[in-house]
């Protein structure tokens, strides 16, 4: 198979991908946005193990799908409010605008791009996998302590503003 | 011992306790695992119906008579908290005595608190055996206790007529004999022959 | 890797996809008898004794009768959720099974990272478990629904974090190489304190008692599956049993040495210690009362975490000094 | 402060907007009277915030059979079945009651016999409502086993009584001035093994319950119906001696023969759940003692008086006769006014009372709580509706 | 399937993002968009590491970062979204309008 290729049957999540972002962007119950949000990460999640890292997709699964969704779903719940009321018009065109007017621009810049693509052998996944690990601890340590760091904070913050306050 | 300590060493004890006994109750489950079953396996295996069992009223068959001794006195109809039984009687031909010509228990309605059986001057109501009654009509639990005596009861009845007018003639006899002295050995002997029968 | 997989055979893996579903079936009928059976035993009762040889086939005969029950949706059910809710449940099943190291050879996908896709997987369930509680429309099933969330949210870090000390030992998440490094001792000898963790993380993962609060018949009716009946209900049914194969087919690849076992063939040693872990799940349910919410998330946040935390920690700690 | 009147403005007029109910987030749940654990037919409204419960509101009513309007149709001796039937889990000890208070009002001596028999049937019939209550407390909180082995037990009390009585539930087995029945040493030889055997499974039972963390945790400090609450309301029974008040009918106003008798009352003080699980299981033992007691003492003699009154026309007047049930304080007040029917017949019946308390202690609770408080109250539903 | 492809689905992705982000009103709404946005951008850093440069390592690395920053946004944004909700009962932006100044 050509390296610079990956299997056709990628258009299946290619497809969940987009169908479910068309959902959770389109739909007026937020409730239902938010699994179609659900269906597009899990289409990502897809097309990641075409990408050769299903460790990526694992992770994909695990904290969008598993994670972030759900606490979004919880949310909602919270709020109670599922947005019964359509969208301005207004609004929509002027949201319509810019997001046409991106994808017009940027479509030219991909079309007009020509990559190079590696001829080098590339190494397998437990290879990755291992460098990734290394590469965590040394070359981007600071990021990833950063990172760290930043959720923590974000824990702590959540926990503080979401916290009830008893009057 | 400081404070934290104790707190840790008290959390510590919670949770070993706590599993402990989790511990101890899987054992308990454990055990009666290899236990016989005590379950009955209903239709297979049918239960001993107790000395005392309660069930629907029925009529008692005395032995002497081959049938019931239900005079239809009604003392069970008024007594029933339940309004279930249904009796008439009648004076039979030739008899004194009131007999049952029918006797209906609607068993759907019975509470079983046998007070029937209690006020019964002639001790013929006793407790049935049936315990697996089931219907689709609530009409298939009136019983007819007297279903079962129609022969009998119309032999008894044929017996006690015969008696009766025995009876009769004998008194009869008897009084024939107080007015003729002469003969009053002879029909005394007679009627007391009819007695012994 | 995935691409040769799905470029040169995919139809064997839609083959081997009705291969697990067959395999679910039978496993779940199993399951149901051998529970019945069970509690039956742990009750001093029989169980069922009629369909089949000592009742084997009572379930089947309730199977087709649930086939022939009226499929109800409540009237303002919120229909796409309430009736995409039972597949969204089932399905990451069917992919999770795939990822086990049956015996030595036989192993539907061998991933690198295949621990934390089986972990991945499951946080779906959880979402088809919601739906089915919101898309219910009732409260009963909300209620059930939130609690399910919140458990698993609750207990899959724990369980995670056990799964990652075993991960240390093995230095791999490649299902097939922990089994391998098993081959002498299982790492239940060395981790008996994540072992412990695991197992019970994974009887509240599946929503088993004591920690069924989610479908606690005597306080929230059936839970998020409430609304539920005929074939929709069975599949709720053959998920949380499969679920129940699922975190001990997990624990048996971490903590059992998977298939690795003296006399007997591979497979036959797994699934002895696959149905032995049930039947200790089953033991849990048919002794223990039900925990409240509150001690639920309670006992998780404040027990099983900081346990699971300093596990792994010593694991760390002791792998550092003592391997090189 | 204006910015909070301003925001409260902002949530009106969203209101006004979504056309909601007003603010969504408390509701009501109806908990019954169709439930898994709800003990009959009992409905409680739930006034709920998430789980946390605000308010209840307890209906009842849904298996009201008129026992009370009946008795005032019909003779005082055919009123006997309907007594067993108001609380069918102790039928014996309220069948009894009902005797012993016509029995009081018409001044009958009940044979020795009678009496010791009497008081076997009676605790006998307290063990197995104990035991059941066990059994279905259990179940409540998601315990299934224990209650199949409190029903083993309970199997041997039915038997035990069926054999003498007939019946397994609904006992009709007293009567005015005795029995219907006279005991043989059958059964005093199989109350005897029952006792024993009882005494061999107690221990079972706490290892399997008493002990279990799980199920303390569910029951410690939940459901506190303290000393003012519980009087308040008139609770008595096992859930007020758990509130650390040794009252006890059997024991205040000794009836039939139970000043003959060595018994402890077992009380509790924190008036929990789990307090009121003690007091039962403790119960169980001391009725275990009593039986043991009275099962060694009982004479030979009839059951019955020589002339059992059957039709009679008590004279006008009124009677309040209360025995211990196993849920409280059961009282039979009668009102005659000399004729063969009674005027009135009231029946006090511990559940309702029990329940009443219900809505001073479920506020703050959870829903998992209000299985486990209903569960613990024990109240039978027919008993409250009568 | 090659690299325009996945630049092609990620670039629709964005644009989604994009919309949602301006067009919506619900606050969780917003936060849908923003997500399809990161993972837009996730899946380009994906297509490039596997069919443009030798070793795809840094390119995983990046996405692993954005989707440890995706969770940390989300918890404090669905934080956020809860207490005002709790102050105004409403999430709609257009109802937030006291926030300006």
């Amino acid at each position: 198979m050509n390296p610079a290729e990956v299997h056709p049957t990628a258009f299946i999540f290619v497809g969940l991908t987009i169908g479910g972002a068309l959902l959770s962007v389109l739909l007026r119950n937020i409730l239902h946005a938010v699994f179609g949000l659900g269906i597009a990460l899990a289409g990502i999640a897809g097309l990641f193990l075409y990408l050769d890292s299903a460790f990526l997709a694992a992770m994909q699964v695990l904290i969008y799908v598993g994670g972030i969704s759900v606490a979004m779903v919880f949310a909602v719940m919270m709020a109670h409010t599922l947005g019964r009321r359509e969208l301005l018009v207004g609004r929509r065109l002027l949201a319509a605008i810019p997001a046409l007017g991106l994808t017009f621009t940027l479509a030219l810049v991909v079309l007009s791009s020509r990559f190079v693509g590696s001829t080098g052998v590339r190494p397998d996944e437990a290879t990755v996998l291992r460098s990734i690990g290394k590469q965590l601890l040394t070359e981007f340590n600071v990021a990833f302590e950063a990172l760290s760091v930043v959720l923590l904070l974000a824990i702590i913050g959540a926990i503080v503003v979401a916290k009830e306050r008893k009057h | 011992m400081t404070a934290t300590t104790r707190a840790k060493t008290n959390y510590l004890v919670t949770v070993l306790g706590g599993l402990f006994s989790l511990l101890a109750g899987m054992l308990i489950t454990l055990r009666n695992l290899f236990r016989r079953p005590v379950t009955e396996q209903y239709p297979k295996s049918k239960p001993a119906l107790s000395k005392n069992f309660r069930s629907a009223i029925a009529l008692v068959r005395f032995e002497e008579t081959q049938t019931h001794d239900c005079v239809a006195c009604m003392q069970c109809v008024q007594i029933c908290p339940s309004f279930c039984i249904a009796i008439e009687g009648d004076k039979p031909e030739g008899l004194k005595r009131k007999r049952a010509t029918e006797f209906h228990v609607d068993y759907a309605l019975c509470s079983v608190c046998g007070l029937c059986i209690d006020v019964c001057p002639t001790n013929t109501l006793k407790y049935s055996r049936v315990y697996d009654q089931v219907a689709y009509r609530r009409d298939a639990f009136v019983y007819d206790l007297l279903t079962e005596f129609r022969d009998a009861e119309v032999a008894y009845l044929e017996k006690a007529r015969q008696e009766a007018a025995a009876k009769e003639a004998a008194k009869q006899a008897a009084a024939a004999a107080r007015a003729n002295k002469d003969t009053a050995p002879a029909a005394a002997n007679a009627s007391k022959e009819l007695e012994n029968d | 890797m995935f691409n040769q997989l799905f470029g040169n055979i995919w139809l064997v893996t839609l083959a081997s996809g009705a291969v697990i579903m067959g395999f679910l079936t039978v496993n779940a009928l199993f399951l149901v008898w051998l529970e019945r059976k069970l509690s039956a035993r742990f009750q001093r009762r029989l169980g069922p004794t009629e369909v089949g040889f000592a009742g084997t086939l009572q379930t089947l005969a309730d199977a087709v009768k649930l086939l022939g029950k009226q499929l109800i949706t409540p009237r303002n059910a919120d229909k796409p959720l309430y009736h995409l809710a039972p597949v969204i449940v089932f399905m990451p099943v069917v992919v999770g099974v795939s990822l086990f190291p049956i015996d030595r050879q036989l192993m539907f996908v061998d991933l690198n990272v295949g621990l934390v896709l089986v972990f991945a997987f499951a946080g779906i369930g959880f979402i088809g478990i919601f739906m089915a509680g919101w898309g219910s429309n009732n409260k009963y099933a909300l209620l059930g629904a939130m609690r399910a969330v919140a458990q698993n949210i609750a207990y899959e870090i724990p369980l995670i974090l056990s799964a990652l000390s075993v991960t240390l030992l093995a230095r791999s998440m490649k299902l097939s190489a922990i089994v391998e490094a098993q081959s002498t001792l299982p790492y239940l000898l060395f981790q008996p304190l994540g072992a412990a963790i695991y197992l019970i993380g994974a009887v509240a993962e599946t929503n088993r008692a004591p920690f069924d609060i989610p479908e606690a018949e005597s306080e929230l009716v059936a839970g998020f599956h409430s609304e539920y009946s005929g074939m929709r209900f069975a599949v709720f049914f053959l998920a949380e049993y499969s679920n129940m194969a699922i975190v001990s087919m997990v624990a048996t690849t971490l903590f059992l040495g998977g298939y690795h076992g003296p006399w007997l063939p591979g497979y036959v040693w797994f699934f002895i210690k696959v149905y032995g872990l049930i039947s200790l799940m089953m033991w849990f349910r048919w002794t223990f009362p039900r925990l409240r919410f509150d001690q639920l998330m309670s006992f998780a946040w404040t027990v099983l975490v900081p346990l699971s935390l300093a596990n792994l920690m010593g694991t760390a700690v002791v792998l550092k000094v003592f391997r090189r | 402060m204006p910015t909070r009147a301003k925001a409260g403005a902002v949530s009106e007029r969203q209101h006004s907007k979504l056309g909601d109910a007003p603010l969504p987030e408390t509701y009501h749940l109806n908990m019954g009277p169709q439930h898994p654990s709800m003990h009959g037919v009992l409905r409680l409204v739930l006034h709920l915030d998430g789980e946390r419960i605000l308010d209840v509101d307890p209906v009842i009513g849904y298996a009201h059979r008129a026992h009370e309007k009946m008795a005032e149709h019909r003779n005082y001796l055919m009123f006997l079945p309907n007594t067993s039937r108001v609380d069918y889990l102790s039928g014996m000890i309220y069948n009894l009651a009902y005797c012993q208070a016509v029995e009081k009002m018409l001044e009958i001596e009940v044979p020795e016999r009678a009496e010791y028999i009497r008081v076997i049937c009676s605790e006998l019939n307290r063990i197995s409502s104990h035991l059941l209550w066990f059994g279905t407390f259990l179940l409540d909180i998601g315990g299934i086993t224990p209650f199949l082995y409190a029903f083993d037990d309970r199997e041997q009390i039915l038997e035990i009584l069926d054999r003498v009585t007939g019946s397994r539930l609904t006992y009709c087995y007293g009567r005015f001035g005795g029995l219907t029945e006279d005991v043989d040493t059958t059964f005093l030889d199989q109350t005897r093994a029952f006792v024993k055997r009882l005494r061999e499974r107690l221990p079972e039972y706490h290892a399997l319950v008493t002990g279990n963390v799980i199920f303390r945790g569910r029951c410690e400090g939940v459901g506190v119906i303290d000393q003012h609450v519980a009087l308040a309301y008139g609770v008595t029974g096992p859930c007020l001696r758990a509130a650390g008040i040794a009252f006890d009918v059997r024991r205040a106003e000794p009836y039939g023969i139970y000043d003959r008798f060595e018994f402890d009352i077992p009380t509790e003080q924190s008036g929990d759940a789990l307090a009121r699980y003690k007091v039962r299981v403790a119960e169980i033992e001391q009725s275990l003692r009593i039986i043991e007691q009275a099962v060694a003492q009982i004479p030979d003699g009839p059951i019955m008086p020589d002339k059992p009154k059957k039709r009679f026309k008590p004279a006008a007047g009124e009677l309040y006769f209360a025995v211990e049930s196993a849920r409280g304080q059961f009282g039979i007040y009668i009102v005659s006014d000399g004729s063969e029917i009674p005027f009135r017949i009231k029946l006090r019946t511990p559940s309702f009372s029990n329940l009443a308390a219900m809505p001073a202690v479920l506020p703050q609770t959870t829903i998992a709580d209000t299985i486990a408080i209903v569960g613990s109250i024990d109240v039978v539903i027919p008993e409250i509706d009568r | 399937m090659g690299l325009q492809a996945f630049l092609a689905t990620s670039l629709v992705l964005f644009a989604l993002g994009l919309y949602a982000v301006i067009g919506r009103r619900h606050l969780i709404g917003i936060l849908i968009g923003v997500e399809l946005m990161l993972n837009a951008a996730s899946l380009n850093f994906m297509a490039f590491g596997r069919f443009v440069v030798s070793d795809p390592t840094t390119a995983q690395i990046i996405v692993l970062f954005i989707i440890g920053l995706a969770a940390a946004e989300a918890a404090i944004a669905l934080s956020i979204v809860l207490a005002i909700y709790r102050q105004r009962r409403s999430i709609d932006v257009t109802d937030l309008e006291q926030l300006k100044g």
